[in-house]
């Protein structure tokens, strides 16, 4: 049994290893070779997480692995270890199955690319360090994992690093990802202060003793447990491109579509929502930091949707959409929906990746061209993409009998079986966006396939499906987004106390989820109905618009310009990011360096040196080469040091000086033998003699 | 009145430490030449055996007076070897003058 | 221990480089012929030092608390103070980081010391023995003189083979140092008159009054705050390594800064608990504005060996944080950053040093798209980069989380602080890489660039390779940390609860009672 | 009569070199060329110096009073003597070939080196005024014409015009302080003026007689002599242009030889008037001295340290840095207990050790024919780029402005740490803090020099004249300089002999 | 004993003012000669003290030939009257208040002379009464410091020799023929015979 965990969670790390040291650093071996290798090796992997899945899974045991300690200090122990229970079995199954899939997607759509070696060295270390966080079971090796799938993503992003604007987005993704990771880090720190160890059992067994530690200050007490959580809900943010950060996620489409599909659909980004879910048993005693999880949820999924409906870029568009389903697990997280959040992580994983990869295949067919009024009646010319786009979209939509259905279904009935301000919110705001969701969806639909050709002879010429290899992936995808759903339903919100036992506490979703079923007659049909209708809406005013009257998109556009703008342009985030942060920076570097630097500390310094060779100067000049003063300066030496020398000796006060004085001149010492000895002034010595 | 003629030792002590001052002044105050700074030092060596006699007189022993004696041909060594130098500088430079002797400063 | 007992391996392993020296220097200096053997001579009088300290290491016990491989003699006749040596488990691993960098920097100046070669590798053996003996020396005068004895090989290596304002960049390093550890030698003098002795195993058992201290401390803190460059005195450090050769920045980044450090553990922080705990405030916060100002001066720095000058800055406001939090953590992170430190910034000198090599400036603007041409470089340059910034799994995140996990204890604010620096430390690291490396190739001039031969390949390695090592495994040095440490910490323990809270919130946080 | 014939014996190497004097001139008679003679007279000085020297070697070493208690032969006078000579010998190894160079030739050199050093034999020797006055004289006559003796430039006989006045007006100055102390104290004797000094406690009733307050600034003035020679502070004016003046071996003779000469006499004096006890009594009209001499020493250690900051003429800035390391001298001497003394020998001793080296390096630069400068480099600027062309030399050089700057682990640093850490001993912080900074700022300009030698390239190519006599002193300075940290035991076993007799009195 | 008073204010008097007039006048042969004057009131006052030889010795030397030498240097050097090349006035101030100040308190310390009881044996000579100064000086003087007496000869030999080497001037190079150099001369090195193209010269 720990072979297969073994195997599944280093096999990717082999297999990139071998690519990289002998595909890119001493290239020996043939591109071709590497692409099997690194796909052999991830395939292996995803076998045998398979297998666990089966072996964990269905029979709720849990696999621990201690593998070495990282660090020994007596107080401090992190031990890295392999812990794999039912949440990170799930998670190991999408990653590694998705994983092989884009490696399996990338053979053919990398075909012509030089640095193909280096792409697959850099998927398997992904896919590597993604399993790696996944099986974590203390913080600081999760941290690990964490930073390894930013780097990666950022090694990703950056793979044409000819594209500046690769480059840029790239450096943009990580130094976001690290932003959040700082909150991270002081989570880190918080619960070191406070429990003493960063083993996630441990840290749960002292969930009392985190509760009543508190932090009084600043007015109210807050308690450490929702200082904690609150700082992971930032961390998970940062990672799954929640409303705060989610600027990088559209840039980081630079990057090749594969990329695109494994990180920015089916597992970076869901790497927040596992954290939060890994400690959920943490949240539950922490109520502020939940609602926070559901406002910022909500909010990215009512956002994700609205710009995705503006933008031209077919890549960004899904990148938009992946935001705000994103938005539905938070949601869904927050309001203990964990079972719903998690499924509808499996099935966003399994259509969002066919999304991705379609939209891949249709660039491929379109000679790289991602703009989407530059396309247009590919239809008849790739219909087997376009079949699968079809299937894609209808699951993403939530359309009945396809996987998005039944998980989004699952979170909306949460949201509305919850109680409190937060859960309605939740809901409308789920329900507004799937309005958006089905509109944008259609626009893609309608802008690639249907329409007229857009795109100029020689492209339309050009056209071709895809090689086979590119479309048996997305062929098996599809199958995972139609049937997905129904098994998972079953699998994973029926009997869900039964499979997600050992992972996280369901019994809150029960309680929800079964309230529903004697909803009076009104509530159900919102709840059962209307959503499905709001998709149909959805994509029949996309089909109106462009479809049927192309003109009316033009028209109100021009009448909502400045909606239109901001919308467009993401609420002016970005903008914003470089009021507030970037230009301040930079001053501040200047000054400091300018005045800081340059004049304050030197200034000072080459201050003391231009005193000392002033001071040197004037010692030189003292010496005038005119022997007279050489002569004068004795004798000054001279006479301070007798009258010092005086004043010294007799101790005496000027008075007393004065006086001796007036008595020498009133009798001078005559000198014979007898009183040769005696010192003349005495005093009684002068009186008698005046006497 | 007979007071102030009983000459005691202070007074050629007060002799010889003002000669010793106007010596020493000479040479400090001396913007000329520098023959009159040999002669001031003639002045200060004169005052110096003043004080030694003085004291060799009132402490009745001869130390003083042998010291006055080996003073007087260092004297007379110093002077010679002075002037011999003042000459080397007199043939150089032409002049004699305290004011041209500056080159050296700094 | 045993058959080395009477041995004096200490004595052997700081003064070998100098014979070394002694014997470059006769070497007749005809030029052309003989310039390889001299250069071979000295690498191989290197590497024979680098594996003594091997053997050292491997005859070290960790488990034992007292100094190891005690040497003690006497020296000046009039004055009690004698020629002792002795290491423990932080000097082990200075002294391990000095004898593995000089024989790389050797390797280093192959091709970049044109003139007067050899003369460099006098200088740079010469060198060496001071900071080895800075190092295993348990006499505070002795300490003194390795300490300062460091500066002229270091001021001639600067003056003599360095860039354009060498003479001024030399000037300013020479009198920086040496006006503070002037006042240090006070100090040490004035601490002999009043216990009678320098060797310091006694020294930090004698119970100075805290008067006193404070201004022993201040003394002392002059001398390191400069060495390693604290936030307002580090203006010398930027300077000084624009104008160094390659090597001579590998060095003084990679070794020299770290004699502040080691001089604040092992004199500062055991002789003067009192002085130490009242100024641990001030010196926290200075650290903490250390490493935001570097961080930001970095940001706008168009010179490469600048920008990384500023970011060895702010590590080294990490090192000091660490120190002055009197935790087993923030020690051990301090000691460990420093480590780190000196492999990451010495490799990105030799980084520097290569780029430089090929395109003769230092300009980020210059450069561009060097990837095409060199990407095994780029590789090694993007994981040196990578371990700069602190990521885990190399050996600048093991220093830095250890120093946050200590802050943490002390103040929660300086720890955002900190972490600010990190933050920022990503953003010009990452700039800088983006300029250097990625990009379109414009500059057509980059065309004749050749990749790395392969010494400057095997040296590159070395520096990832021990990077990565101590990232992933750092407990191999923490297991020999832990008994100095706890020997420093005696005092610091029993102040646990009386913490002088900084910025600390008003907040009841309980300590559970752990076991220090 | 036995005791004539026993202090003529004690007297033999003063009687020697008075002798060889006589001889010398005996010999200038007959010569022809002028040049060739001085060669072979050269050559004969050596084994000169070296026959007095064993002379003084032999001497008898429990303390004698001869010449009814004129001098003094001792075992101190014999070290101080045996100094003197290696110091004698030393420069005039070197310079044997730098003198030609300055066209200082002529047999009569000979003559007054020899003068010059039985005035210090006899000055080191004296137990009374009198004689230390003679001595002295004899010392200041040779001293006043070897320094005028290059008679054809301008510069020469101002400087030694300069040295003779202020040279006078301090054995005036001299003269005048011995006369008061006789007045006072009835005798010159070194001993008669200790015991009435040194022992006499004050009735306090009355304040202090006046005779004593005669004797006090009597003292006084004789002290501001000594001072005067060891060109401290406010009587330093004339070290700088006289050494600028005079030809470079001759300055080095008077940097060195005179300085130990009085240091031993101001020593012996102080052992005599200061014992551990009276120093600071404060009934003794001798504790007003200590402190005024460390004002003193202060004060030059500044002045000499910034006067030789932006020096750029070599011998002016040797006469600047003279001056700030006899102020640290003094200052050790000033604090006037054991370890000040202590600290004072040793560095007068690295100083020495330093110096000559120093001197002789330098006295080996010359310009090259062409150049517009000839003779012995003069300006610091011009010792640009040397180690390019002389790295031997110039090597030598960059050692020794090391040790000069204190840095350890040469001598230059002991020296310090001695001075440093006797000043701490009595209690004066403060100022070794002050002397720890004048010597960093020392430092600047002495680094200043290896930066020349070493950063800057060469304007000028000097040339280097090392005859075989060169060697010796640089050698040994260089040896003394590097391996006292590794083997302090000569210079220290020297120095304390020199105390042990000194205060054994 | 009221003459030897008044014959010592004459002579104390007459000296400090011809010490103070030689240091003043303005013509250097005017300053000797003041010079000899205060040597001669000098010697007065030793006779006073009763040392009679020194007066005499005093006369014989300084008078006679240190007095003498410097009028013969001035006359060799002919030192123009006083001119000033640059007056400074604030010069002529601190230097002589320095001067009345140190003058005071020399007076102030030399008045009130008294003698400290004299431990040290002194070698109490005989009173004047019975040797005259002359005996006396002359028998400690080759008894008590012969060695002295010699040395003080070397200090005169010096000062001799160093006068002598400082004035003499090298005699200037004077062509001497050397008869043996002229008869040996060869042909070949006076002739020499060139090939000189037309118009074009050597």
């Amino acid at each position: 049994m720990t072979f297969y965990a073994v195997m599944a969670t280093f096999s990717p790390l082999l297999g990139g290893c071998i690519a990289g040291l002998f595909g890119c650093l001493w290239p020996i071996m043939s591109m071709r070779l590497c692409q099997i290798i690194t796909t052999g090796f991830v395939f292996l992997s995803a076998l045998c997480a398979f297998f666990l899945f089966k072996k964990v899974g269905l029979d709720h045991t849990v696999i621990v692995l201690p593998l070495f300690s990282w660090i020994d200090m007596g107080s401090l122990q992190v031990v890295f270890s392999l812990s794999i229970d039912t949440l990170a079995v799930v998670m190991m199954g999408i990653v590694t199955f998705i994983s092989a899939l884009v490696h399996l997607y990338s053979i053919g759509y990398m075909a012509r690319d030089p640095g193909i070696s280096r792409f697959m060295t850099y998927l398997s270390l992904f896919t590597f360090f993604m399993l790696f966080l996944v099986v974590s079971s203390n913080l600081v090796q999760l941290f690990l994992g964490w930073e390894g799938v930013g780097l990666l993503s950022y090694l990703l992003i950056g793979f044409w690093y000819a594209k500046p604007e690769a480059n840029l987005a790239a450096q943009k993704a990580f130094i976001m990802n690290r932003v959040a990771d700082l909150a991270f880090i002081v989570a880190l720190g918080l619960i070191y202060a406070v429990v003493g160890s960063f083993e996630l059992p441990v840290i749960i067994d002292n969930f009392s003793l985190l509760k009543s530690t508190v932090f009084s200050g600043f007015g109210g007490s807050v308690s450490v447990l929702e200082v904690f959580c609150l700082l992971l809900c930032i961390a998970a943010m940062g990672k799954s491109a929640q409303i705060g950060f989610h600027t990088w996620l559209a840039d980081a489409m630079e990057g090749p579509t594969p990329v695109s599909a494994l990180i920015h659909a089916a597992t970076m980004v869901t790497a927040g929502v596992f954290l939060i879910l890994r400690c959920s048993a943490l949240f539950e005693g922490a109520p502020f930091a939940r609602s926070v999880l559901i406002l910022i949820g909500a909010l990215t999924a009512f956002f994700g949707s609205m710009v995705a409906m503006t933008q031209n870029d077919i890549k960004r568009v899904i990148a938009y959409s992946t935001c705000s389903q994103v938005g539905y697990m938070f949601f869904s997280a927050g309001l203990l929906g964990y079972a719903g959040s998690m499924f509808h992580l499996c099935t966003h994983a399994f259509f969002k990746a066919l999304l991705f990869l379609g939209a891949g295949s249709v660039i491929h067919a379109f000679s790289n061209e991602q703009n989407l009024w530059k396309m247009g009646g590919a239809a008849k010319l790739i219909p087997v993409t376009y079949a699968l786009m079809w299937v894609g979209s209808l699951a993403l939509m939530g359309i009945p009998f396809f996987s998005g259905y039944y998980s989004k279904e699952t979170i909306l009935e949460i949201a509305w079986g919850s109680s409190g301000v937060l859960g309605s919110l939740a809901f409308w705001a789920g329900l507004l966006s799937v309005l958006f969701t089905a509109f944008y969806s259609g626009r893609l639909l309608f802008l690639v396939f249907h329409g007229k050709a857009r795109a100029d002879e020689r492209v339309m010429a050009h056209l071709h499906e895809s090689p086979p290899v590119m479309i048996v992936p997305l062929l098996i995808l599809s199958l995972g987004a139609i049937l997905g759903g129904y098994v998972g339903y079953g699998l994973f919100i029926e009997n869900k106390h039964l499979f997600w036992g050992n992972s996280f506490n369901t019994h809150f979703e029960e309680v929800i989820l079964s309230s529903l079923h004697f909803l009076n007659e009104k509530n159900a049909f919102i709840v059962h109905v209307f959503p499905q209708i709001m998709a149909l809406i959805g994509l029949f005013l996309a089909f109106v618009f462009y479809i049927w009257k192309t003109t009316i998109p033009g028209k109100l556009k021009k009448q909502f310009y400045e909606l239109y703008l901001f919308i467009y342009n993401k609420w002016f985030f970005d903008e914003l990011y470089e009021v507030f942060f970037v230009k301040p920076l930079w001053s501040c570097g200047n000054f400091f360096w300018k005045q800081g630097d340059r004049h304050g500390i030197d200034g000072g310094l080459n201050g003391v040196a231009k005193a000392i060779y002033w001071f040197s100067e004037s010692v030189k000049k003292l010496q005038t080469g005119f022997i007279p003063h050489y002569t004068f300066v004795m004798v000054i030496g001279l006479m301070m040091a007798s009258t010092w020398g005086l004043l010294q000796f007799s101790n005496l006060s000027f008075k007393d000086v004065f006086e001796s004085s007036k008595a020498y001149f009133q009798g001078s010492c005559v000198l014979d033998k007898q009183d040769a000895v005696k010192p003349c002034f005495q005093k009684e010595d002068i009186d008698d003699r005046n006497r | 009145m007979n007071q102030l003629l009983t000459i005691g030792l202070s007074h050629y002590l007060c002799v010889g430490g003002l000669l010793f001052i106007i010596g020493i002044m000479g040479i400090c105050l001396n913007r000329t030449n520098v023959i009159l700074m040999l002669m001031a030092v003639e002045v200060i060596l004169l005052a110096v055996s003043l004080n030694f006699i003085a004291f060799s007189a009132f402490l009745f022993d001869l130390m003083g007076q042998v010291f006055v004696f080996f003073v007087l041909t260092v004297g007379a060594a110093e002077t010679a070897i002075g002037l011999a130098i003042l000459v080397a500088f007199f043939r150089n430079q032409g002049t004699v003058s305290v004011q041209d002797m500056e080159k050296l400063k700094g | 221990m045993d058959i080395f007992d009477g041995f004096p391996l200490l004595s052997l392993l700081i003064f070998l480089p100098f014979f070394g020296a002694v014997f470059v220097f006769l070497i007749p200096q005809t030029p052309g012929k003989t310039e390889k053997n001299i250069k071979n001579t000295a690498l191989f009088i290197a590497g024979c030092t680098f594996m003594f300290s091997l053997l050292i290491w491997g005859q070290f016990d960790p488990s034992l608390g007292s100094y190891q491989f005690v040497e003690n003699k006497e020296w000046l006749p009039g004055l009690n103070i004698r020629y002792s040596l002795g290491i423990d488990g932080i000097s082990l691993f200075f002294v391990l980081l000095t004898t593995s960098l000089i024989p790389l920097c050797i390797l280093g100046s192959w091709e970049s010391i044109k003139h007067q070669q050899k003369e460099f590798l006098i200088f740079l053996l010469v060198l060496e023995t001071f900071i080895l003996g800075a190092f295993c020396v348990l006499d505070l005068l002795l300490f003194y003189i390795f300490f300062e004895g460091t500066l002229i090989p270091m001021f001639l290596i600067i003056g003599i083979w360095g860039g354009e304002r060498r003479i001024y960049a030399a000037f300013k390093f020479f009198f920086y140092t040496l006006t503070g550890s002037i006042f240090m030698f006070i100090a040490i003098l004035f601490l002999y008159f009043k216990t009678g002795t320098t060797s310091i195993p006694d020294l930090a058992l004698y119970p100075f009054e805290s008067s006193l201290q404070v201004w022993l401390w201040l003394a002392f803190f002059a001398s390191f705050a400069i060495k390693l460059p604290m936030f307002p005195f580090h203006t010398w450090l930027p300077e000084a390594h624009v104008e160094a050769p390659t090597v001579g920045s590998m060095i003084l980044a990679g070794i020299l800064l770290k004699m502040g450090g080691y001089g604040f553990l092992r004199i500062s922080l055991p002789f003067f608990p009192e002085a130490s705990y009242r100024f641990a405030p001030y010196v926290c916060g200075l650290s903490i504005i250390g490493i935001v100002y570097a961080s930001l001066v970095a940001l706008v720095q168009r010179d490469i060996k600048k920008l990384i000058a500023y970011s060895s800055i702010a590590h080294m406001g990490f090192v000091t944080l660490g120190i002055f939090t009197f935790q087993r953590e923030g020690l051990n992170g301090s000691i460990l950053q420093m480590l780190s430190h000196g492999v990451l910034s010495s490799g990105l000198f030799l980084c520097v040093g290569i780029l430089y090599e090929r395109v003769h400036s230092r300009d980020i603007e210059a450069y561009g798209g060097i990837v095409s041409f060199m990407p095994l470089f780029s590789v090694f340059f993007m994981s040196l980069i990578l371990g700069a910034i602190g990521l885990p799994g190399t050996a600048g995140f093991v220093g830095e989380f250890l120093v946050i996990l200590g802050t943490f204890q002390v103040s929660p604010l300086m720890v955002v602080g900190a972490g600010f620096g990190i933050i920022l430390s990503a953003v010009y690291m990452l700039g800088l890489y983006r300029k250097v490396v990625f990009g379109p190739v414009e500059k057509i001039r980059f065309q004749k660039l050749k990749d790395l031969s392969m010494r400057e390949g095997s040296l590159l390695f070395f520096f990832v390779g021990c990077m990565f090592w101590m990232g992933l495994y750092p407990n191999s040095f923490i297991g020999a940390l832990h008994q100095p440490i706890s020997k420093i910490l005696e005092y610091y323990g029993r102040q646990q609860d009386a913490l002088v809270p900084i910025f600390k919130m008003k907040n009841s946080i309980v300590f559970n009672e752990r076991e220090l | 009569m036995g005791t004539i014939l026993r202090d003529l014996l004690c007297f033999i190497p003063e009687l020697t070199l008075g002798g060889l004097i006589l001889i010398f001139l005996g010999g200038a008679v007959f010569l022809k060329k002028e040049t060739q003679g001085s060669v072979l007279f050269g050559k004969v000085m050596f084994g000169v110096l070296g026959m007095v020297g064993i002379l003084v070697l032999l001497q008898n070493l429990e303390p004698l009073y001869i010449f009814n208690r004129l001098f003094i032969s001792d075992t101190y006078t014999i070290f101080v003597k045996v100094l003197v000579l290696s110091i004698t010998i030393c420069i005039y190894s070197f310079s044997f070939s730098s003198l030609k160079s300055e066209k200082v030739i002529g047999v009569e050199l000979y003559v007054f080196i020899l003068m010059a050093l039985l005035g210090m034999f006899m000055v080191i020797g004296s137990n009374d005024f009198l004689s230390f006055y003679l001595g002295m004289e004899l010392q200041n006559i040779a001293f006043y014409v070897l320094v005028s003796f290059k008679k054809d430039s301008l510069k020469n006989n101002e400087a030694a015009i300069k040295y003779f006045i202020l040279g006078v007006v301090a054995s005036g100055i001299f003269l005048f302080g011995a006369s008061l102390l006789y007045g006072a104290v009835g005798s010159l004797n070194f001993q008669d003026i200790g015991n009435v000094l040194g022992a006499s406690t004050l009735e306090s009733s009355s304040g202090i007689p006046y005779a004593l307050f005669g004797a006090g600034v009597g003292l006084l003035f004789i002290m501001v002599s000594f001072l005067f020679k060891v060109s401290i502070v406010p009587f330093h004016m004339w070290a700088p242009d006289v050494y600028e003046g005079s030809p470079l071996p001759i300055v080095a003779f008077l940097a060195f030889a005179p300085k130990v000469v009085i240091l031993s006499v101001i020593l012996r004096l102080w052992a005599l008037l200061f014992s551990e006890t009276t120093v600071f009594v404060a009934s003794s009209v001798l504790k007003v001295f200590p402190p005024m001499i460390m004002g003193a020493s202060l004060l030059s250690i500044i002045v000499g340290t910034f006067g030789a900051f932006g020096q750029s003429n070599i011998k002016r800035f040797l006469a600047y840095t003279g001056i700030s390391h006899m102020g640290f001298v003094v200052l050790g001497i000033s604090l006037g207990n054991y370890s000040g003394m202590h600290a004072a020998l040793v560095y007068l001793l690295s100083y020495i050790i330093m110096g000559i080296g120093f001197f002789a390096s330098l006295g080996a630069l010359r310009y090259p024919p062409g150049f517009s400068r000839i003779g012995i480099v003069k300006d610091l600027s011009d010792l640009k780029g040397l180690s390019k062309t002389h790295p031997g030399m110039s090597f030598s050089l960059a050692i020794l402005m090391i040790s000069f700057a204190g840095l350890p682990p040469l001598i230059g640093f002991f020296s310090k740490l001695y001075l440093l850490l006797s000043l701490i001993e009595t209690g004066f912080v403060g100022i070794a803090i002050l002397g720890g900074l004048s010597s960093v700022v020392a430092a600047v300009y002495y680094l200043r020099i290896v930066k020349d030698l070493y950063f800057e390239d060469a304007e000028v190519s000097l040339e280097v004249v090392t005859p075989l006599s060169f060697f010796i002193p640089l050698f040994l300075s260089l040896g003394g300089t590097v391996f006292f940290c590794i083997y302090a035991e000569p210079v220290l076993l020297y120095v304390s002999i020199l105390m042990k007799m000194l205060l054994g009195r | 004993m009221v003459i030897f008073g008044m014959m010592f204010y004459l002579f104390a008097g007459l000296t400090l003012l011809s010490a103070f007039l030689t240091l003043i006048a303005r013509a250097p042969v005017h300053s000797a000669l003041w010079l000899i004057f205060m040597f001669l009131n000098g010697a007065g006052l030793f006779v006073l003290l009763g040392s009679e030889l020194l007066a005499m010795i005093f006369v014989i030397v300084y008078v006679g030939a240190v007095a003498v030498l410097f009028l013969f240097v001035v006359m060799m050097i002919k030192p123009q009257r006083e001119v000033l090349k640059k007056e400074i006035k604030w010069y002529k101030r601190i230097p002589v208040l320095i001067g009345i100040f140190f003058g005071s308190e020399m007076v102030f310390i030399l008045g009130g002379w008294s003698f400290v009881p004299v431990a040290s044996t002194l070698d109490q000579l005989p009173s004047r009464v019975q040797i005259s100064n002359t005996t006396a000086i002359g028998n400690i003087l080759y008894t008590h410091y012969a060695v002295l007496f010699e040395i003080a000869g070397f200090i005169l030999l010096g000062a001799m020799v160093g006068a002598i080497v400082l004035t003499k001037r090298a005699p200037k190079e004077r062509y001497r023929q050397k008869m043996s150099d002229q008869v040996l001369e060869k042909k070949k090195n006076r002739i020499k015979i060139c090939h000189v193209d037309i118009r074009k010269g050597v």
